[in-house]
């Protein structure tokens, strides 16, 4: 092996050789510079691979021809040799990053830069604490000179407050330092270790001023007004280098020298850890300066991790993984994103949409974001699973709680960021400044990403290999985006059957499994087909489709409660870049996926309380949880509710679904809701309805469902776009579906079974075509459409089953449905919410009628004499499923029957009797045939008298109207559908005013202002800084005063 | 004996420290600060340090002075606390 | 001895951070911060004092086999001279940027040397 | 006013952290293990007679390296900073001559300064002094030097020289302690002699005069770099 002195000598030669090398020219200096640092990785990379295979143990390296503690030592282990490349390839690609910058500095600069990431080594490998200390003020020194890369005042100050406040830490440190040294008698931080007892007793403050200065280094907060300044303030490059190289580096210190303090230090570094990076994040939210924004950003992962190191005893053995793969996802994506911002150059926000000029740069801003937020494939999702489990596992509730919610303000600012920089207009930025230097370093971190994903799940054994297939075949479908759609669209629909096929016997005879997978995988089918419409290339839409799809599919083929989420989490990814792909989707795609976020963090506690009852993730730990089962089982609930867009949940989504287009918004809205159904069936299913918190939470669930189906119809009622009004109407739907699964009976949720199984295929008609028509006609407004009926007849026809079937009208299946419902109601007594049902149930026939009526029927508009029927791609999925509707209404059996033998095992009770095709319950019984036979009878003799009365009706222009007298200004204005509901939204409009979104917007505000409020610690004034940091030290101190020996 | 000596010689280092960072011209403050460092190398000379006493004395009072000094000749017309 | 050295030492410190606390003047602040400095290199030789002892150099006053019962404790000597050059480049770097913050705004009060671009 | 008050309630504080600091201490009547082997072994395995010197060149040589790193960080920051911003600002600025006597004087001076600063540095081992002293000495030799005659540019190119030229020595010497001796900064791959003479202590004399002309090297670059800062107008 090569003695990693080497790291030091080649660091530090290189850089002392430069002034001498100086005639040959400032690139040549470059080059030796990068060829320096890969040399130097090299070292510490080939220790590392050496480790990874087995092949060496830990070695201490001695300097100087003596005995371990009385000289220098190095030390080389698996972790240092880790740290120490990683700290390394952050300076190689910084610098090959800085290339324009170093080469207008000059040679010194690169020295600098040596020097700089020779100190950050030597931080990492130095055995001894005082050497510590040197290794850290020479990164310091190197870090003031690298800011000073730019010439401007915010750098300038930057950097100054940078140095006063690390020169005041710094001292502390030394003071520490020789303290201890006095009373130990020793600077070999082995020797440190061993000697616990003497700390203790003699060494206890010591031990506390080195912490707190170490802990210092990483920017506590509130003691950081320094550190976000120097991220603001330097270049970008030397930012990516601050956040990935020195902070890996001062955390690995910090990690290394905490255990010397004992239990206090520990509890320090978690209280110290978690609030910087609850408060961090909570600042960063009323900030636009991206810079600010990493550097808070920055912080709050460095606090985490430090908090994690504080927990290190609860979370036991997973503590190494869990820091790693938090780290790591930092280290690689903070240090991306800071490049990104050298790149798009403006600081503000909203700026970053210049990026979409280079797609797959953007496509890697992307990537960055959803990292951080701990989303798989990435390794922080594996690193925030484990961290939840452990810390919910060790009662250590709080903790795990507060980052939740410091991971949701994260989320909030880093989504808004990311969601404008997508949807903006983008005519005006200037194009970004792509260079090679500066492109190279972010799509290498990008993918090295992917892989330290794929890496980290290698090591997770409830991860199986199927779930990552998925991935590479959406890669390869990322890498083939060039192609044209049709190209595209075959490829995924042989990556979906290709899944099904994988899939089927692993849930063959399961009917809950393969209710879903149908929906799911069996909706991806349709939603293909239909998508062969699609004309162009559509870039990016592919891979995302799939990736909903095959999140979708992981998540039927979830065998426990990692894969569930991880299924989840992907199918969120995809989701939410096809629902804000629409045009104006820009703030629905955002609450969605913030939604989406707090849904899954909610989940994950869930889980975890689980995983703390049972010891597994099994499926199973979701039956009867023990600890704290009222709170485990309502996150999980609220979690999955917010994909159902359960009241109060609700206001992503009619924004969202109704930007979308046709085949979008069929897969938002038939199949992606349902994921929320599935999540729904299995809690309930797991909890059951015998203890008395179940009931609780089922009475509330059951409320919560019959007042969504009530607020989804009102919704949809006032709606003028038909989009619009069917997502309103989807709202109301999953109402039913929550209302049926809360009453917890046989018929409930046969009813809600069946509702799960017909809204999917009666609102894919609709979607696919009403989509299709608005595509046509140019708008989704109905009062703009009318009479479409002879331009599109067959959409006509199959528009109308379905909103026969959604009504609930006999003789189509929709009516199982109602009648099911209706049952249950009677027999559970539940008038209350009886009532909300059907009126609801009569307010849907009032939209419903205007979809068939003001669109098709009535007078065709002038503008529209030459529209074309709806593309065939939408057709045949729509007759497909409108096949199946008649299948299903003519044998009902055929579904519920089945359905019915499924729910027997747990609902023993109420379940249908048949006999032939008459299913019979308490209070009557249904044969949905006869039923059919009577009224496809008079419907056929009530349309024959009609045509014969009719016969001599009289064909008139479509403005042959009359208005008093008077020229309509508008004359779309008076059509007869448009606001049609006016009166009744004056009586019941306070119902649907939004008072939830009233909720969510106060709730923000109320962030933003004590966010703002927050402001005021950073002053910007360096002097205050240090008041901070004095204040800190001292604060800390009394605060722990007790436990510090 | 030692130990007045000492005590004296602490004394006049906070003295000038004092003044260092109180007294109104900033010249006198720079130069209080290297009157610092040279008391401060002669009690290093007295705990028996004399590697530690010279180099404070050829450092700290002299070259940081001097760099102080080179630094407040470009700062002109302001000597204010 | 060595309380006298570590009071005085510990007084010059906090003297050092008075300054760099309630300075208005950034040279002011890095006078501040070198009597820090001095302060902390005045206790880290205090603190390897011993009474009675000599300086740890063999010569005739100090034969080599004399030296580990009659010599003070190297160490903090030693760590004190690298401490002493770390603090002289600290504080030259300091100097320089105070003078280019000078050069910039014109003026020394660190209250009027901050960004106020922020949003 | 608040300001100050708040000030010295945080002095307060950490005067308790000092107090309790200096309470908890260990009140040693010998020296430390560490210490103990640095005074004991020290002179026999180095030949230092000094033993700081052999501390700080051998066995904390590491800390050494990195100190110098400092200073050559230090100087290169400043170097590259005031030289870019000083770009474009070509009048040198006119700097008042003084006086022959002191010019005179200093010219015989100089010399005389340097040659000191070398002798401190070379008998490093021996007697109290070494590298940083000595180092110091000769930048204040450029102080004096710069006082005679502010325009005075001679030797600019030559510190740059020894600046790297030493630095690469030392991390040279450093890595021929692995092949020839022990380990990094070995001392031994000289002939140690005897403790107490000139030619003893094997590479610490060679070691701090490495370092002694990067220190001297280093300063009076940084004085070079201050110096030529545009006068304020």
């Amino acid at each position: 092996m090569i003695n990693p002195i080497y790291i030091v000598a080649i660091g530090l030669g290189t850089a002392f050789s430069l002034g001498l090398l100086r005639k040959l020219g400032k690139e040549f200096s470059f080059w030796v510079t990068i060829f320096a640092l890969g040399a130097m990785a090299f070292i510490s990379g080939h220790w590392l691979s050496a480790f990874l295979s087995h092949q060496i143990t830990s070695t201490v390296i001695t300097t100087a021809g003596g005995k371990a503690p009385f000289v220098i030592v190095f030390n080389m282990g698996m972790t240092e040799a880790l740290f120490s490349f990683m700290v390394t390839m952050g300076a190689v690609f910084s610098g090959f990053y800085l290339h324009d910058r170093l080469i207008e500095s000059g040679p010194s600069a690169m020295a600098v830069l040596l020097a700089g990431t020779m100190g950050l080594n030597g931080i990492i490998l130095t055995g001894d604490i005082f050497n510590l200390f040197v290794f850290m003020e020479i990164s310091a020194i190197a870090t003031a000179g690298l800011v000073l890369l730019v010439s401007d005042f915010k750098a300038l100050q930057a950097g100054f407050k940078f140095m006063l406040a690390s020169g005041i830490i710094s001292g502390l440190l030394l003071l520490g330092i020789i303290f201890l040294y006095n009373s130990t008698g020793t600077l070999n931080i082995s020797e440190l270790h061993s000697k616990a007892g003497v700390i203790l007793k003699s060494g206890g403050v010591a031990t506390y001023l080195i912490t707190i200065a170490l802990l210092l280094e990483l920017k506590p907060f509130p003691a950081n007004g320094w550190g976000v300044d120097l991220y603001e303030g330097a270049p970008s490059g030397v930012s990516a280098f601050i956040a990935s190289s020195s902070a890996t580096a001062a955390f690995f210190v910090f990690l290394k020298v905490l255990p010397l303090g004992g239990d206090i230090s520990l509890r320090i570094a978690a209280a110290a850890g978690i609030s910087t990076f609850v408060f961090s994040n909570l600042m960063a939210l009323s900030y636009k300066n991206t810079s600010r924004l990493l550097g808070y950003s920055s912080i709050g992962q460095l606090g985490l991790l430090v908090g994690i190191a504080g927990l290190s005893k609860h979370l036991g053995d997973k503590t190494l993984m869990i820091i790693l793969t938090l780290l790591g996802t930092h280290y690689l994506a903070k240090a991306g994103l800071f490049w990104l911002s050298g790149i798009v150059k403006n600081p503000n926000t909203d700026e970053w949409r210049s990026l979409r000029k280079s797609p797959v740069l953007f496509a890697f801003f992307g990537v960055f974001i959803f990292a951080l937020l701990g989303f798989p494939p990435f390794p922080s999702f594996f690193g925030k699973w484990e961290l939840i489990m452990g810390l919910v596992a060790t009662k250590m509730y709080w903790w795990a709680g507060a980052i939740l919610l410091g991971t949701m303000f994260e989320g909030i600012y880093l989504f808004r960021w990311f969601s404008r920089a997508l949807k903006l207009q983008n005519n005006d930025t200037a194009t970004p400044a792509v260079t090679i230097y500066s492109i190279l370093p972010v799509v290498f971190f990008g993918f090295f990403l992917f892989y330290a994903g794929y890496y980290t799940s290698t090591f997770v054994p409830a991860l199986r290999v199927m779930c990552l297939a998925p991935l590479l075949f959406i890669l390869l479908l990322g890498l083939l985006d060039f192609l044209p759609a049709f190209l595209k669209n075959i490829i995924s629909l042989a990556g979906v059957t290709a899944y099904i096929v994988y899939l089927w016997p692993h849930i063959q005879g399961n009917t809950f499994k393969i209710v879903f997978a149908g929906i799911f995988l069996g909706g991806a089918i349709l939603a293909l087909i239909a998508g062969f419409y699609r004309r162009g290339k559509h870039m990016g839409f592919y891979p995302m489709t799939m990736l909903m799809f095959l999140g979708l599919g992981i998540l039927v083929d979830a065998s426990n409660l990692l894969e569930l989420f991880y299924g989840w989490e992907l199918m969120t990814i995809g989701s939410y870049f096809l629902l804000i792909r629409g045009e104006r989707s820009l703030p629905h795609g955002l609450s969605y996926l913030l939604f989406s976020l707090g849904g899954s963090l909610a989940m994950l506690f869930g889980f975890a309380l689980a995983h703390a009852s049972s010891g597994s993730v099994d499926l199973s730990a979701l039956n009867h949880i023990r600890i704290m089962p009222a709170l485990a089982y309502s996150l999980m609930l609220a979690g999955f509710m917010t994909k159902t867009a359960s009241l109060g949940l609700h206001i992503w989504l009619p924004g969202a679904h109704g930007e979308a287009v046709a085949d979008i918004h069929f897969m938002a809205s038939a199949i992606l809701l349902k994921a929320g159904v599935f999540g729904i069936i299995l809690v309930l299913g797991g909890m059951g309805n015998t203890q008395p918190y179940a009931q609780k939470i089922l009475f509330v669930l059951g409320w919560i469902g019959a007042l969504t189906a009530l607020i989804g119809n009102i919704g949809a009622a006032f709606q003028e776009s038909a989009k619009y009004l069917l997502a309103w109407s989807s709202i109301g739907q999953l109402g039913y579906i929550v209302f049926g699964l809360a009453s917890m009976t046989h018929l409930g949720w046969l009813a809600a079974y069946g509702y799960t199984i017909t809204h999917f295929l009666y609102k894919g008609i609709l979607f696919l075509l009403i989509g299709g028509v608005a595509f046509r006609v140019g708008t989704a407004d109905m009062y703009k459409m009318g009479g479409l009926i002879k331009r599109m007849p067959f959409s006509f026809f199959a528009v109308l089953i379905a909103i026969i079937t959604l009504a609930g009208i006999p003789p189509l299946v929709g009516f199982t449905g109602k009648w099911l419902v209706y049952n249950m109601i009677l027999s559970k007594h539940l008038f209350y919410q009886g009532v909300v049902i059907i009126i609801s149930g009569v307010i849907a026939f009032l939209y419903l009628f205007r979809l068939i009526h003001v669109i098709f029927l009535g007078q065709l508009k002038d503008r529209n004499r030459k529209v074309k029927e709806v593309y065939v791609w939408l057709l045949i999925p729509a007759y497909l499923m409108l096949t199946a509707i008649f299948a299903l209404s003519m044998f009902p059996d055929m579904m519920l029957a089945r359905l019915g033998r499924m729910l027997t095992p747990s609902f023993p009770e109420g379940a249908l009797v048949w006999d032939g095709f008459t299913a019979s319950s308490r209070y009557g019984t249904f044969n949905l045939q006869i039923i059919m036979a009577v009224i496809g009878a008079t419907f056929a003799a009530v349309f024959l008298w009609l045509v014969f009365a009719n016969r001599k009706a009289q064909k008139v222009k479509q403005f042959n109207i009359f208005y008093s007298g008077e020229a309509p200004s508008r004359p779309e204005l008076t059509h007869y559908g448009y606001n049609f509901f006016a009166h009744y939204r004056k009586a019941v409009g306070f119902m649907a005013t939004p008072l939830v979104t009233r909720f969510w917007d106060q709730l923000s505000q109320g962030l933003h202002g004590l966010s703002s409020y927050g402001r005021a610690i950073y002053t910007g004034n360096a002097q205050s800084y240090l008041y901070h940091i004095v204040a800190f030290v001292v604060v800390v101190y009394l605060l722990s005063a007790g436990g510090i020996s | 004996m030692l130990p007045v000596l000492l005590t004296i010689l602490v004394i006049i280092m906070l003295l000038g420290g004092l003044l260092a960072v109180e007294h109104k011209s900033l010249l006198i403050g720079v130069i209080s600060a290297g009157l610092v460092s040279l008391t401060a190398s002669i009690i290093y000379v007295i705990l028996a340090a004399p590697d530690v006493a010279m180099t404070e004395a050829a450092i700290g009072s002299g070259l940081s002075t001097v760099m102080f000094l080179y630094v407040l000749r470009r700062i002109k017309g302001d000597s204010n606390a | 001895m060595i309380h006298i050295a570590l009071a005085g030492g510990a007084l010059l410190i906090f003297i050092g951070i008075w300054g760099m606390l309630t300075k208005k003047n950034i040279i002011r602040i890095i006078i501040g911060f070198s009597l820090f400095d001095t302060g902390l290199h005045v206790v880290l030789v205090g603190l390897g004092y011993l009474k009675n002892r000599t300086a740890p150099i063999v010569d005739a006053d100090l034969p080599a086999k004399a030296a580990s019962s009659q010599s003070v404790d190297p160490v903090p000597q030693a760590i004190v001279l690298t401490a002493i050059v770390i603090g002289l480049a600290v504080t030259s770097v300091l100097l320089v940027f105070a003078l280019k913050l000078y050069q910039s705004k014109n003026t020394l009060d660190i209250n009027k040397l901050r960004d106020n671009t922020n949003d | 006013m608040l300001k100050k008050l708040f000030a010295l309630i945080l002095i307060g504080g950490l005067g308790l952290i000092f107090f309790q600091l200096y309470n908890q201490r260990s009140r040693r009547e010998g020296l430390t293990k560490t210490a103990s082997y640095y005074t004991e072994k020290g002179p026999a395995e180095t030949r230092s007679a000094n033993i700081v010197t052999s501390v700080v060149v051998t066995y904390r040589g590491l800390d050494t390296l990195g100190e110098v790193t400092i200073l050559f960080a230090a100087a290169s920051i400043i170097g590259f900073f005031l030289k870019r911003s000083e770009k474009g600002s070509k009048d040198k600025t006119i700097r008042n001559q003084s006086s022959e006597l002191l010019q005179t004087g200093s010219m015989l001076l100089v010399p005389l300064i340097f040659l000191l600063g070398i002798y401190v540095f070379v008998n490093g081992h021996l007697s109290p002094g070494g590298g940083f002293q000595g180092g110091a000495i000769i930048a204040s030799g450029t102080v004096l030097a710069f006082l005679a005659n502010p325009s005075f540019e001679g030797g600019r190119t030559l510190i740059h020289i020894l600046e790297s030229l030493s630095g690469m020595f030392y991390v040279g010497i450093g890595v021929a302690g692995i092949f020839l001796a022990a380990g990094f900064l070995d001392n031994r791959i000289f002939p140690t002699g005897n403790v107490g003479s000139f030619i003893s202590a094997g590479a610490i004399p060679v070691i701090y005069s490495i370092i002694g002309l990067k220190v001297g090297a280093e300063l009076s670059a940084i004085l070079y770099s201050l110096r030529d800062t545009k006068e304020q107008q």
